[in-house]
C-alpha cells in the first residue's frame, strides 16, 4: 500500500469528520492507502511544514497556502472542501449587530497571524467604519474564546463554522461573515507540495478523492456519523458530540461555491481562485503575481470515486 | 562571671565522633584574664564556641552572669582563629562592623576605629580590602574589631599566632593595658606560654583530646606588667613549670 | 588613552568577529544551497528588511523592551524579597516554596488565555508574564547565594548579635550578590523571552507582533529581522546586568590587582 | 525509626500544608464569585476530570517527562560543556558567548515551526526546544561556578601544576557544584516548559498535546488538570535534582554536623 | 639553586600601590634551610609567591635551577599560610593531591601519607573532612601535603603558627631530619626566632614594608640537631642577634 502522512490544520473539530471518517470505513485500505493523520496546530503551521516536505499531503485554510505560493513555497491546492471563506465575526445575538456598519465603538477580538487580520479594514470599510471607530484586541487563537465568552469583547473574528458552535452553548451568537461583504476566498482543503503531487500522484489522487466523497457523504445527511468517527479516533479528546455535529452542519453552507455548486465534491473553480488571488493581492498578501492554475489542480480528484462514496457505496 | 561544670562537647554520633571537651569545670570572675594553653586540636576553640553561644555542649552547665548560655552574651568581643574578614568591607568598615550591628551609630565609632588600627600598626591600610592584606594584618584587623565596643566579655583565638615576635610583644603591652583599663574579662587562646603568663592572671593548661583540665594556675605577677617583668625569677618559675605540664603529657623523641 | 582605546576597540572586536564568522557562514548557506527565503532568508535579505523601515522596528523594540524591563523589575524585586523570606524563615520555605515550583512549572503559554481575561488586554498580562518566567532563576540563585555565607562568617555574625536585618544586609546580601547576578543574567534573558510570549497571547505593538502577523503572511524575512532585534537586545541587555554587576561589586576587582 | 518516620511525615506535611490551603482558597473562591468553569474550573472538578482517566492522563505525562529528561540531559552535557569552554579559553568565550546569549534570546516558540522542518516530526524538535530553553541557565550558573574558585585554592592548584583537566575535575567543578545544582533546578523547570511548548507545536501524545487539544474545545477544566499534573511532576523533578545535590556533596553534610 | 637580584614587588599602581619587596637579592644553594624572618606584613609570603611563580615580580631578576621563574618549578612543595585544604576531599584526598595532579598512581602514595599523617600526629583523622578539623590540625595536614612528594623546593609559610610548643617541636625535628636526610632546599617563613636558628643553616631577616634584606645570618650550628640545641651558648647567641636586630627596628613602649 502506499504510504501518505497527512497533516491537519488544528486539534481535533468538526472539519476533521472524512478523514477519520474514511479510516473508520477502512477506506483508505479499500484504496491501497496507509494513512497516517496527525492533528496540527493552525494552518500557516501546517502550510509551513507540509510545504517543507515533512508530510505528504496537508489539511488548512487555502488561502494561507496561496500566500505561501506566492512567497516562494511550492504548494498546491489539490481539492477544495469549504469554498466560501468561512471568517466571520461572531457577537451576541442580542447585541443587534447586523453588519460592519453596527459596530462603531465595540471592542472586537482578533488573532494577529490569522486570516482575518489584513482584511480588518475592508471589512469595517464594507459599513463606512475605520480602525479607529473600534476597539481591536489581539488575542491568540486560544485566548479568543474566553475573552468573547466573558464579555471582555462584544465581537470576536473567527471561523464561523468552528467558533459558533462552541460559543453558543455559552453566550447565544449569530456571525457577520467576511463572504458577504466581497471578501471571499477558498477556505479549508487539501494541498501538497509539487513534488509529492509528481511522485505521489496517483496516491494522493486517491487519498483526495475518498476524503471529497466522505464530505460529500457526511454532509448530505450523514453529520452524526462523521462526529462519531472523529469522537471514535480520538476517544481521549471528550469531544462533544452535539458540538461537533454542529460544527459539520456549519461547514455545510460555505462548502459550495456558485460555480462549483454542481461540480463534485472536492472540484475547485478557476473563476473562484482568480477572484481570491485578485483580492489577497489588493490586500497586499501576494508577493509575486500568482495565476490561478499556478495554485490548484482538479486532476487529483477522481470523479468516480467521489460519486461512489458521496453516494454511500462504501 | 563564668561557671563551667563539667561540659562536654561530642562531635557527629557513635563510634565515628569526636569528643572534644571531656569534663571542663572552670570559674572565671569578674576583670581576670585567663589563657588557655593546650595542644593543637584539644578543644580549646570549642571551649570558646561555647562560651560564645555558637556551638552548646553536649552536657554540663555553663554559665555566663548566672545565666545558661543560649546565645551569644551581653558585651561580648570575639577575635576567631580564621580572621573571619568580610571581603567586600574595607577594614575600617570591617572594624566598624561591630557598632554597626549592635544598632550604633558609625561615626561615633570612627575616630576609636582608627585609634585602634593605628595602635595595630594598620594607620595607612584603613581603606585596603582584607584581600590586600598579609596574614599578619588581617589577624590584627580581627582583633581591632573585637575590641571596638569595649567588650565586657573578650575571647580572643590565637590572635596573635602570626605575628613577628616584637609586633606580639607590642600588641601584648597595649591588649595587657587596655583589659586592665577597662577591666575586660577575657579568654585568651595561644600557644606561647611566655604570652600566657605575661597576659594573665591564670593560665589554664588542657590535656590532648579529649580536652581536660590539666592544671589551673594562678599568676601571681603585679597587676600592672612591663616587659622587663619576662626577665623576673617568677615568670621563668612560671614559664618551666607549664613547659613541664606539656612534656609529662607527651615525649619528644629526637 | 589612546592604547586603552585600541584595547577596547580589540576586546570587543572579538566577539564581533564571532557574529560576523556566524553571519557569514549563514550567508554562505543560504546562496549555496539555494535556500528559500520563506524557510530561511538570508541576513543580507534581513538586514534590507531592517533597513527598509528602521524607525517602525526601533518603534516595536522599544516597546518589548519596556515590557522586558519591566517583567525583569518585578522578578528582581519579587524574587529576592521570597529568597529572603524562604531562607530566613525555614518554616516559610517548607510551606510556601514547593508551592512556588508547582506554579511555577506550569507552562506560562498555557496560562496566557487566563491572564487576558483576568489582567484584561493592556500591558499587565504581558509584563506578567515576562514576570513570571524570569522570577524562579531570580529566587532559586539569590536563595543559593544567601546560604552561601561561609561558616566563619555566619559565626562572627551571630556573635556579633545584629538583628537579623543588619546579617542580611551587611553579610548575606552580599555573599548572595555574585549568584544574584548569574540569576539575573539568567531572568533577563527570560524576561525577553516571556515579553515576546506575552505579545504573542496579546497585543497590538512590539517584537512578537511583529513576528505573529509576519509569520502569518508568511513573511519569513521580517520574523527573522524581529528574531536579529531580539538576539542584539538580549545581549546588549544582559551586557547590561554585567557591567551593573561590575560597578556592585568593586571588592572583587581590587582582588584582580593582585594578579591572580 | 518510628520517630524518623514521624518526623519525615511532620517534614512533608507543611509543605502538603502549604498546597492544601492554596487549593481550598481556590475552591471557595470559585464557589464564592460563581466562576463559570470555562474562565477557572474548581479543584474538585479538576479532580474529577483526573478521575475520570487516570491512566491515560499517566501515560500522557510519561512522554512529557520523558521529553523534559531528554531535553535536561542534553541541555546539562552540553551546558556543562560549553561552560567549561568558555571559562578555560578567555579567547572562546569572548568569541562564542555573545553569540550563545544572542541565539539564546530568540524566543524558540517563534523558531517552533522550524525545528519541525529542521528535525522532523518525531521527538527530536520537542527536545530541542526543551534542550534549548533549559540550557542558558545550566551555563551560565556553571561559568560562575567554575569561576568562584577560592583565589588560595587556585594558588594551590598552580602550585601543584596539574594538568588543566585536573585543576577542573579535582577543584573547579566541585567549586561549582552548589552553582552547577542551583542551575540544573531553573534548568529542570525550564526543560519542563520547553517540553510543552514542543509539544504545543507538534504533537500527538503528552500534555501539552492535551491542553492544546482542551483550548480547542474550550476544555478549560480539562487544560487544569493538566496544568495541575504539570506542578506535581515539577516539583517532583526539582526535589529530584535536590536529593541528586544531597548524595552529591556529602562534604556539605559534615558541615552540618557541626551544628551550624 | 635560587638566585634573586634586586627583586622588587608592588602592588596596585600610582599613590595608592603598596611595594612590597624592595630590591631584594639572595642567593640559596642546593640543600640550603633557609629561614625568613620579619615584621608581619613585609613581604615573606609575597617573596615565597614570586618564588613559587604565582606572582609575578615587578622588577628584578629571580632565577630557579638558573631558568627565570614564570611559573612553579619542577620537585616544588609548597605549605601556603592559610592552608588552603579542599573542603570537598577528605584528610588523606588531600594529602594525596600531589601525587594526583602530578599524575602519579595515588594507591602508591597512600602509605607515604599515612606515614606523614601519623608523624603529624592525625592517625585518627585519615577520612575527617577539613570542616572537622582544629586550626592546627588544617595546618598540619597542608604539611604533610607539601611533604608528600619529597619536593626538591619546599617552599613553607608559618606551617607552625597555629601548634603549641610542643607538637612544634616535634615537628620542627620532624622536618629537620626530613629534610636533611632528603637534602631539600627549603625556605621557611616562620616568627619564631629560635625555631628559624634551630632549623636554618641560614636566617635571613627582612625590614619592614617595605621589605629589604636587613641581615643575611649564616647558622654555624652542628649539621644535625638535636633539641638539645637550643641549650646552647651558640644558639643563644644567635637568637639574641636576631632579636637585637628587630628590636633595632621597632621600639617597644610599654
Ligand atoms: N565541626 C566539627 N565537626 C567535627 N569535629 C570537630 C568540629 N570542630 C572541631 N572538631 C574536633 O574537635 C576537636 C577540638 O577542636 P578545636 O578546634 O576546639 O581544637 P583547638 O584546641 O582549638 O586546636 P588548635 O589549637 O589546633 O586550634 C578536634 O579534634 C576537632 O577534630
Ligand atoms: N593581593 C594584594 N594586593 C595588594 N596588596 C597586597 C597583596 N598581597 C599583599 N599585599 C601587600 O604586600 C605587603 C606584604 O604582604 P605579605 O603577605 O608578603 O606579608 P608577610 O610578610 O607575609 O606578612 P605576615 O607575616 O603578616 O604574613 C603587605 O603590605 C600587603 O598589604
Ligand atoms: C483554542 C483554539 N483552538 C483551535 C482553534 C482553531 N481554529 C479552527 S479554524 C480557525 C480559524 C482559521 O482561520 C481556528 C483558529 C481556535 N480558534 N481556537
Ligand atoms: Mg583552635
Ligand atoms: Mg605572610
Amino acid at each position: 500500500a502506499d504510504t501518505l502522512k497527512v497533516r491537519l490544520d488544528w486539534t481535533p473539530w468538526g472539519n476533521h469528520a472524512p478523514f477519520h471518517f474514511a479510516a473508520q470505513k477502512g477506506l483508505f485500505k479499500k484504496y491501497n492507502l496507509d494513512v497516517t493523520i496527525d492533528d496540527g496546530n493552525g494552518s500557516v503551521a501546517t502550510v509551513q511544514i507540509v510545504g517543507n516536505g515533512e508530510y505528504d499531503v496537508g489539511h488548512a485554510s487555502l488561502a494561507p497556502m496561496a500566500i505561501a505560493r506566492s512567497k516562494g513555497l511550492p504548494v498546491k491546492a489539490i481539492a477544495g472542501f469549504v469554498q466560501k471563506n468561512d471568517i466571520g465575526l461572531l457577537v451576541p445575538a442580542d447585541a443587534g449587530i447586523k453588519s460592519p456598519a453596527d459596530l462603531k465603538g465595540k471592542k472586537i477580538a482578533f488573532t494577529a497571524g490569522s486570516l482575518e487580520a489584513p482584511f480588518i479594514d475592508r471589512f469595517l470599510a464594507a459599513g463606512k467604519l475605520t480602525r479607529n471607530d473600534v476597539e481591536l484586541l489581539n488575542v491568540s487563537a486560544a485566548a479568543k474564546a474566553g475573552t468573547y465568552m466573558s464579555g471582555s469583547a462584544d465581537g470576536a473574528l473567527s471561523s464561523v463554522p468552528f467558533f459558533l458552535p462552541v460559543v453558543s452553548a455559552k453566550r447565544k451568537s449569530t456571525s457577520v461573515n467576511f463572504a458577504d461583504y466581497g471578501l471571499q476566498f477558498p477556505s479549508f482543503g487539501l494541498f501538497a507540495t509539487e513534488k509529492s503531487i509528481e511522485t505521489k500522484k496517483d496516491a494522493l489522487r486517491r487519498f483526495a478523492s475518498v476524503v471529497a466523497g466522505c464530505w460529500a457523504y457526511i454532509l448530505n445527511g450523514h453529520m452524526d456519523e462523521g462526529a462519531q468517527a472523529i469522537i471514535a479516533a480520538r476517544p481521549q479528546a471528550k469531544l462533544d458530540p452535539a458540538v461537533l455535529r454542529e460544527q459539520i452542519e456549519n461547514i455545510k453552507a460555505f462548502s459550495k461555491t456558485k460555480a462549483t455548486e454542481n461540480e463534485p465534491f472536492g472540484i475547485q473553480a478557476a473563476s473562484d481562485w482568480s477572484s481570491a488571488l485578485e483580492i489577497l493581492a489588493e490586500g497586499g498578501l501576494l508577493d509575486q503575481k500568482v495565476t490561478a492554475d499556478a495554485v490548484f489542480t482538479n486532476d487529483l480528484i477522481d470523479k468516480k470515486i467521489v460519486a461512489d462514496l458521496a453516494a454511500g457505496k462504501f | 562571671m563564668i561557671r563551667a561544670s563539667d561540659v562536654v562537647k561530642r562531635f557527629g554520633k557513635g563510634d565515628k565522633g569526636v569528643t572534644a571537651l571531656d569534663g571542663i569545670s572552670l570559674e572565671i570572675g569578674e576583670g581576670e584574664f585567663v589563657s588557655l594553653l593546650g595542644p593543637s586540636g584539644c578543644g580549646k576553640s570549642t571551649f570558646l564556641r561555647c562560651l560564645a553561644g555558637i556551638e552548646t555542649a553536649s552536657a554540663g552547665t555553663l554559665l555566663v552572669d548566672g545565666k545558661a548560655v543560649d546565645g551569644p552574651p551581653d558585651g561580648l568581643g570575639m577575635a576567631f582563629q580564621r580572621d573571619a574578614l568580610l571581603d567586600w568591607f574595607d577594614v575600617l568598615e570591617n572594624v566598624l562592623l561591630p557598632a554597626d550591628f549592635g544598632g550604633k551609630r558609625k561615626r561615633d565609632f570612627e575616630p576609636r576605629a582608627r585609634e585602634l588600627l593605628a595602635m595595630a600598626g594598620l594607620n595607612s591600610f584603613v581603606n585596603a580590602y582584607p584581600r590586600e592584606l598579609s596574614g599578619g594584618m588581617r589577624q590584627r584587623v580581627a582583633m581591632c574589631r573585637s575590641l571596638l565596643l569595649d567588650p565586657r566579655l573578650l575571647l580572643m583565638d590565637e590572635p596573635f599566632g602570626a605575628l613577628d615576635a616584637l609586633t606580639r610583644d607590642q600588641l601584648n603591652v597595649d591588649l595587657h593595658r587596655l583589659t586592665q583599663r577597662q577591666k575586660t574579662t577575657t579568654i585568651f587562646v595561644t600557644h606561647s606560654i611566655s604570652e600566657a603568663v605575661f597576659l594573665s592572671t591564670r593560665v589554664v593548661v588542657f590535656s590532648p583530646r579529649p580536652g581536660r583540665i590539666v592544671e589551673d594556675i594562678r599568676i601571681d605577677l603585679p597587676r600592672e606588667r612591663r616587659l622587663a617583668v619576662r626577665e623576673s625569677a617568677e615568670f621563668a618559675g612560671y614559664t618551666r613549670h607549664i613547659r613541664g605540664l606539656f612534656e609529662k603529657m607527651g615525649l619528644i623523641h629526637d | 588613552m589612546p592604547s586603552a582605546l585600541w584595547s577596547g576597540f580589540r576586546r570587543s572586536s572579538v566577539p564581533l568577529l564571532g557574529a560576523l564568522v556566524f553571519i557569514v557562514l549563514w550567508e554562505i548557506a543560504c546562496r549555496l544551497f539555494a535556500i528559500r527565503p520563506i524557510l530561511l532568508p538570508s541576513p543580507t535579505m534581513v538586514l534590507r528588511e531592517l533597513a527598509d523601515s528602521p524607525a517602525w522596528f526601533a518603534e516595536q523594540t522599544v516597546y518589548t523592551v519596556g515590557i522586558t524591563l519591566a517583567g525583569f523589575g518585578a522578578a528582581v524585586v519579587f524574587g529576592v524579597l521570597f529568597a529572603i523570606i524562604i531562607v530566613e524563615w525555614k518554616l516559610l520555605e517548607r510551606l510556601l516554596f514547593p508551592l512556588f515550583v508547582g506554579l511555577n512549572s506550569v507552562p506560562k503559554v498555557a496560562l496566557a488565555p487566563l491572564f487576558i481575561i483576568w489582567f484584561g488586554v493592556g500591558d499587565t498580562p504581558k509584563v506578567a508574564i515576562a514576570f513570571l518566567i524570569a522570577v524562579f532563576a531570580v529566587v532559586i540563585d539569590t536563595a543559593l547565594g544567601l546560604r552561601s555565607v561561609p561558616p566563619d562568617t555566619l559565626d562572627l555574625a551571630r556573635t556579633l548579635r545584629g538583628s537579623r536585618l543588619k546579617v542580611l544586609l551587611r553579610v548575606k546580601l552580599f555573599c548572595a550578590m555574585p549568584h544574584l547576578f548569574a540569576g539575573l543574567k539568567v531572568a533577563m534573558s527570560l524576561a525577553l523571552v516571556g515579553a515576546i510570549v506575552g505579545e504573542f497571547v496579546s497585543s497590538q505593538r512590539g517584537l512578537g507582533y511583529v513576528i505573529l502577523s509576519a509569520q502569518g503572511m508568511f513573511d519569513t524575512t521580517r520574523v527573522f529581522a524581529a528574531i536579529a532585534i531580539l538576539a542584539v537586545v538580549g545581549v546588549a541587555l544582559i551586557e547590561a546586568v554585567a557591567i551593573v554587576e561590575r560597578l556592585a561589586m568593586p571588592w572583587h576587582h581590587s582582588a584582580d590587582r593582585g594578579g591572580h
